[in-house]
């Protein structure tokens, strides 16, 4: 027990810290609410405009992230097995094509509901 | 696992089955008992489940299946006549329920001489009410749905009075109680009807919770429910236990059998179509309580305190009933205060001990025929005159339908115990034996004689004698012969039922001996004067109600009455006392009672039913819709675990 | 090799990823935050399978890359959905549910 | 090096499952639109039945497979048998075309924009969206795989399989999209979050053993000393991750909202199977790998357990939603269930296996049954509305009052023999504070059940209420299977309470 009380000591003054700091700062804190207080802070920098409306990616650009994510995962698995490919022999061969074909179900089907059509 | 089980069962019941009878395997035609359950419960389901298809042969179907079933309880009956006195109880196990926990449940029924007795006045009367129904519900649209009730409550109240296992018992019990439900509702169009079985609901459920009570207590003594084990192992176990659970037992059957102080239900369920009232609440279902009673015999016996309650609730409930009966208007209503009398009889015969149990069953099953008579007689008054119910609006009725008054006339004999028609011969028997226990008792059952007498009579001469009072263009008709034909057969069974089970078929009292034990009795005075004693009593009050109601016409607006009368007509304030034990905290009460059931849980929980319902309006803003709160709780609850995980191996 | 240095660390991404979620109104970045925990477990057991000298947590590390991976696109999907109905990512908007 | 093995033959129902999906997703792609939704339905069926009868030819198998990996013994084939059943009947319900008119329960195309005139013109060609079977193959194949993982990883990555696609399923619904949009993100977010922590616990737990295999964790639990730290910590991060999937308290918050905004068949599946498949693989992780050390995380569950029934049985009596009135419930018998769950034994994992059934098929009906009461809204889920439902459709009603006398224990159905048993075998397990606490939630609970079937049998009828719909043949055999079921193991549980017993030892 004896061993563990510095432990707990420190986990107490830890919440007092942390609770009371967050109570010290609302019970003492100014409550004048502005733009600049509001804002994210940047290095003190006035902070870069945010594109707003047309600023942002547009959805085409997530489908073809998604899309992306396919080989992304491909590469992780074929890596390893091109280094060692002599010693795993056919059966790592077989799971190979195996895993490849599996892969290559998705993108069949994004490609035939017209996933990689642009517009 | 179910040998055994029925080795020890049979271990057992060697030297502990109540009046040394030993139950051993059902083999041979008994083997098929369960048949009896089997036909109306296939009835039942054919009927509810076939949907419309069924709906032009429903009602045949109903009787049908009802009919077989008696049958297969007059095969048994007369298979069991051929065995010896004392060897008539056979078990039947079907298969085992469950076995969780070292708690072992077998589905296995018991036919002994008790439950047959039950069967053919179930199977018998219920076939003819089938029969009767098939007149009353002509015009009914939803005929076919009545008799898949009618078909569900006759398998459930089988397998009640045939169950070896309270806690299959229990399951019959509540089945009736389900299948009454539906039938008092059954015209839910009518807000009353709704009222009427939400209210049998919720103080059936205040009894259920004696029973739920009883069945722990068995379990936390003797580690089962079955018949054999309890009845076995009750010398064994302190008063203290055992008169508890006569008393649950006996709060579950004054909820069942509309006893003090949990009647009030019975009255409303009038609403209910009359044959109904005349199979569930007047010759079977209500009669349950009695069973229990006499069932638990072995219980009951080595717990005197608990007889006395239940002499105390029979003697109550029989003088309340008998007065609330004088002050109806309603023929049905005036029937049922009846019921809940001639159920007090049984009541208190069965506190009675072993000197009574034979007596209430016995006058349970006159009781079976001549209220069944009269209750289907008034619902063949009823049909006749446009389901009037109030007796001020009948009168001089034997003309239009003698064959009605004839087979009421019947009943009525038999009711108030004329000799030599039914009910003399089993009711002079429970005030014998109530005056032999205690003079108090004797005089409570001899005055509800009396009463009986002046009520019944109130009745009758209100329904078939005096001035015409109805008041419809076209005179009252006689009811179709598919409903009189039940009458008169019931008729019949009312002036022959009594002497017929007691010395046609053999000793009823000695046919039950084996189950329910014997005793005899010195009574205080001789035969001769308590049987004068109680015809002049009965005559008294024939004679009372000849003098207020024969003599003079009776008015159509209703007396302002003495305040007995006014009490009387109102239940005796039997709805006033629920209200003020049962109903005051609000809905949460009524409610509670329902959970309390449930799970067994003392009165505690009742008071607390407020306070957890705030605890969940509080603990509910805890789900706030937004995601990152609930992701704080996580996060937190993650926390938790942790240091709860490292503080285990702290000490 | 003493695991500890990585274990801090891995920690530490652990809690970054964690005070995201609770912080973040962006369920993009939310979202984010959730890669980040399972990085930080993927650090921690690469630092194990050094510490024990066996290949388990790397090949652990290589699945949960994959399964990270399909975890983005189903949450793009379902995020994507949201976005374009109610033209706003903040987890605070989808509060309808509740109570 | 030598390759290596796989056992086909043991490993053949989730190959089944996990080819049919895949083969799911190619109909998909080249499938004419027309025939699609037959084909699919057909092949989810097919191949879900033939894993059943695979599964069900393996019964008594006792086998480490895949390099041990994966653990073929009674408790896995007890759970793939129910899961499988379960999801057959759960097909029924997704396949169910006669509710919504022309359609089923889903959105027509998950991607068209809720309100906007694509989705209208979807609507009116009657579009049906198909790829619900496929993503619920995977589901379904993730379940059979997460109870019969026998190392971290496998764990971890049926955990994986059979969330993501629920996470979709959750968004697809065909009314009121906002909400299930919004359920679906609110699961996956918690989701996500919830498997992050399970896998740091696997990380902590992999440093504390030095390996995957349960097998090895558990004889590592003797050899390792001074490290206890990392394993208790590594311990109850993983206890977080499938506590999160049950339902229990504290992290139960998504609980009530995926259910509510989720298509109700979705959620029925959901609700059924995932819990099952989650406590098949706690059950697992607790005795096999953690047996050991049971002392330790026993506390900690015993207060899980107890937070669990009281929150799930009190919350759930002031809702007025009656789809999260019932996931309330879920949490409350996921509370009764860790009851049985801290006691660690046979005894113990026979109950639980047992309640799960019983639960995932009363579950299963209950929220079938939900489906059918609708107005022009589409369900009618709000409480007052199911006021009188008994006088309109007594049938209906009827069953699902079975359906909560169930959940409420009443003798007669299964619940009560599932209760029975989880409590009986908390009490030889030492938890007999715990059955109480049991006892008095389940009271609780008895309580808001009960006041549902008050509210429809003795209320007045709602006015304008809803209407229930009459659904086709596919809903109204699985409702009647739920229901036969739910009475015939209320009568009749001895066959399944013995398969259970002896289904209930783990292969290590």
């Amino acid at each position: 027990m004896s061993l563990y009380a510095p432990v707990i000591g420190l986990i107490i003054i830890a919440a007092l810290f942390a609770v009371g700091s967050v109570v010290v700062s609302t019970v003492v804190g100014p409550k004048r609410y502005n733009r600049a207080r509001l804002d994210s802070y940047e290095c003190g920098v006035e902070p870069t405009p945010q594109p707003v409306g047309g600023g942002r990616f547009p959805i085409k650009y997530y489908l073809t992230a998604m899309t992306f994510i396919i080989f992304d995962i491909e590469i992780i698995f074929l890596y390893p097995w091109a280094v060692r490919f002599d010693q795993l022999g056919v059966f790592g061969f077989l799971a190979m094509v195996t895993f490849i074909v599996l892969i290559s179900v998705p993108f069949v089907y994004e490609w035939r509901r017209g996933g990689l059509d642009w517009d | 696992m179910i040998s055994t089980y029925s080795t020890l069962a049979t271990a057992v019941s060697t030297q502990a089955e109540h009046g040394g009878q030993v139950a051993v395997e059902a083999t041979g035609i008994y083997s098929w008992t369960w048949l009896l359950i089997a036909f109306p419960l296939l009835g039942a389901a054919v009927l509810l489940l076939g949907g419309r298809r069924t709906d032009r042969i429903g009602h045949l179907v109903g009787t049908v299946a009802s009919s077989l079933s008696f049958v297969m309880g007059v095969v048994l009956f007369v298979a069991m006549l051929g065995e010896g006195d004392a060897e008539r109880a056979f078990t039947l196990d079907l298969w085992e329920w469950f076995n969780a926990g070292g708690y072992q449940v077998e589905v296995s029924l018991l036919l002994d001489q008790l439950s047959m007795a039950f069967v053919l006045l179930i199977t018998g009367v219920g076939s003819l009410i089938h029969v009767y129904s098939i007149g009353y519900m002509e015009h009914d649209e939803r005929r076919r749905r009545f008799f898949g009730y009618l078909n569900l409550f006759v398998a459930a109240m089988l397998l009640l009075v045939l169950a070896a296992d309270y806690l299959i018992l229990f399951i019959g019990w509540e089945g009736v109680g389900l299948a009454s439900y539906l039938l008092i509702g059954f015209w839910q169009h009518k807000p009353s009807a709704a009222v009427a079985a939400k209210k049998a609901f919720v103080v059936n459920r205040v009894g259920d919770m004696g029973m739920v009570l009883a069945v722990a207590s068995m379990l936390a003594v003797f580690g089962s429910s079955s018949y054999s084990l309890v009845f076995a192992n009750a010398e064994n176990a302190s008063t203290g236990w055992l008169t508890a659970i006569g008393l649950f037992l006996l709060l579950a059957a004054c909820g069942k059998s509309a006893q003090f102080p949990l009647q009030s239900w019975l009255l409303d369920a009038m609403e209910g179509p009359t044959p109904v009232s005349a199979l569930i609440h007047a010759a079977t279902m209500v009669t349950a309580g009695v069973y229990l009673v006499v069932r638990s015999a072995a219980i009951y016996d080595l717990a005197p305190d608990a007889r006395t309650a239940v002499v105390i609730v029979g003697a109550i409930t029989l003088l309340m009933g008998a007065i609330i009966g004088c002050a109806k208007d309603d023929i049905k209503k005036a029937l049922a205060g009846s019921t809940m009398s001639q159920i007090g009889y049984m009541m208190l015969a069965a506190g009675l001990g072993p000197a009574g149990y034979a007596f209430a069953i016995f006058h349970l099953l006159t009781h079976g025929f001549f209220k069944a008579n009269m209750f289907l007689g008034a619902g063949s008054v009823m049909h006749g005159m446009n389901d009037e119910v109030d007796m001020r609006k009948f009168g001089g009725l034997r003309v239009a339908m003698p064959v009605t008054f004839a087979t009421f006339a019947m009943g009525y004999l038999a009711i108030i115990g004329i000799p030599p028609f039914a009910g003399y011969f089993s009711k002079d028997r429970i005030i014998e034996a109530a005056f032999a226990e205690n003079w108090v008792y004797g005089i409570c059952a001899l005055l509800g004689a009396g009463i009986t007498a002046f009520y019944m009579t109130r009745v009758m001469l209100m329904t078939f004698f005096g001035a015409r009072r109805w008041k419809q263009s076209e005179p009252p008709h006689e009811s179709p012969s598919v409903m009189t034909v039940p009458l008169v057969v019931l008729a019949v069974l009312s002036v022959v039922g009594g002497a017929g089970l007691l010395y046609l078929t053999g000793d009823i009292v000695q046919w039950l001996a084996p189950v329910t034990g014997e005793a005899h009795h010195d009574l205080p005075m001789p035969l001769a004067l308590l049987v004068t004693l109680t015809l002049l009593t009965v005559l008294a009050g024939v004679a009372v109600a000849w003098g207020m109601y024969g003599r003079k016409a009776i008015r159509e607006d209703v007396p302002a009455g003495n305040p007995l009368t006014v009490a009387a007509r109102r239940d005796l304030y039997g709805d006033a006392f629920n209200e003020a034990v049962l109903m005051r905290p609000g809905q949460y009460l009524t409610r509670s009672l329902v959970y309390v059931e449930n799970r067994g849980v003392d009165g505690a929980v009742v008071g607390t039913a407020t306070a957890v319902g705030g605890l969940s309006s509080r603990l509910r803003r805890w789900q706030t819709g937004f995601v990152r709160s609930y992701a704080l709780t996580m996060f937190a609850g993650v926390g938790f675990v942790v240091v709860a995980m490292l503080l285990v191996r702290l000490p | 090799m003493s695991p500890t240095p990585y274990l801090v660390l891995s920690v530490i991404l652990f809690t970054i990823g964690g005070a995201g979620v609770l912080l973040r109104r962006n369920a993009l970045v939310a979202f984010m935050s959730v890669e980040l925990m399972l990085n930080a477990a993927n650090l921690a057991f690469v630092a194990f399978a050094r510490m024990h000298g066996n290949l388990d947590g790397q090949i652990v590390a290589f699945f949960v890359m994959v399964v990270a991976a399909a975890e983005v696109v189903v949450g793009l999907a379902i995020i994507v959905t949201i976005f374009r109905t109610r033209r706003s990512a903040s987890v605070d908007d989808a509060s309808l549910l509740k109570l | 090096m030598t390759a290596p093995t796989l056992e086909y033959a043991e490993l053949a129902p989730l190959i089944t499952v996990f080819g049919a999906a895949v083969i799911g997703v190619l109909i998909e792609a080249f499938v004419p639109r027309r025939a699609r939704h037959t084909v699919q339905v057909v092949l989810a069926l097919l191949a879900l039945v033939a894993s059943l009868v695979q599964v069900i030819a393996l019964a008594g198998t006792e086998v480490v497979a895949a390099v041990g990996a994966v653990v073929i013994d009674g408790p896995a084939l007890f759970l793939q048998g129910t899961i499988l059943v379960l999801s057959i009947i759960s097909i029924a319900f997704f396949a169910e075309r006669k509710l919504e008119a022309g359609g089923d329960a889903f959105a027509p195309a998950a991607s068209s924009l809720p309100g906007s005139d694509e989705e209208r013109v979807l609507v009116r060609e009657r579009r049906l969206q198909t790829e619900i079977y496929p993503l619920m193959l995977f589901a379904v194949a993730g379940m059979m795989l997460f109870p019969a993982a026998n190392d971290l990883l496998i764990m971890f990555i049926a955990l994986e399989v059979l969330s993501l696609p629920l996470y979709l399923m959750c968004g697809m619904a065909r009314r009121r999209r906002l909400l299930s949009h919004e359920a679906a993100l609110k699961y996956f977010l918690l989701g996500a979050f919830s498997s992050a922590v399970f896998l740091f616990g696997s990380a902590f737990v992999y440093g504390f053993a030095g390996s995957l295999r349960f097998s090895e964790i558990s004889t590592a639990l003797t050899t390792e000393i001074g490290k206890e730290g990392l394993l208790l910590s590594g311990v109850g991060l993983m206890a977080v991750g499938l506590l999160f999937k049950v339902g229990a308290v504290p992290f139960h918050a998504w609980t009530p909202d995926v259910y509510q905004g989720a298509p109700t068949p979705v959620t029925a599946f959901m609700a059924a199977c995932t819990k099952l498949a989650a406590f098949g693989a706690m059950v697992r992780l607790f005795y096999v790998a953690f047996g050991g050390v049971r002392s330790d995380w026993q506390p900690m569950l015993w207060a899980v357990a107890i937070a669990t029934m009281v929150v799930g049985a009190v919350v759930a009596l002031t809702q007025t939603d009656i789809k999260r009135m019932l996931a309330y419930s879920s949490i409350a018998h996921a509370g009764f269930v860790l009851t049985a769950l801290v006691a660690a034994d046979q005894t113990a994992t026979a109950a639980i296996l047992f309640y799960l059934a019983t639960y995932g098929i009363a579950t299963l009906g209950a929220f079938a049954v939900v489906t059918l009461v609708r107005d022009s809204g589409g369900e009618a889920t709000h409480l007052s509305k199911w006021a009188g439902l008994g006088k309109r459709s007594p049938i209906v009603a009827g069953t699902f009052a079975l359906f909560l006398l169930a959940f409420a224990g009443i003798p007669m159905t299964s619940g009560f023999v599932g209760k029975l048993s989880v409590f009986a075998a908390a009490i030889d397990g030492g938890a007999t504070p715990l059955v109480i606490v049991g006892v008095l939630a389940s009271a609780v609970a008895a309580f808001f059940y009960v006041r549902v079937i008050v509210l429809m049998f003795f209320s007045a009828p709602a006015e304008e209420g809803p209407t229930v719909a009459v659904p086709s043949v596919w809903t109204t055999v699985g409702i009647s299977l739920g229901a036969a079921a739910t009475l015939l193991l209320g009568l009749v549980p001895g066959p399944l309470l013995d398969l259970a017993q002896q289904a209930a030892v783990f292969v290590r």
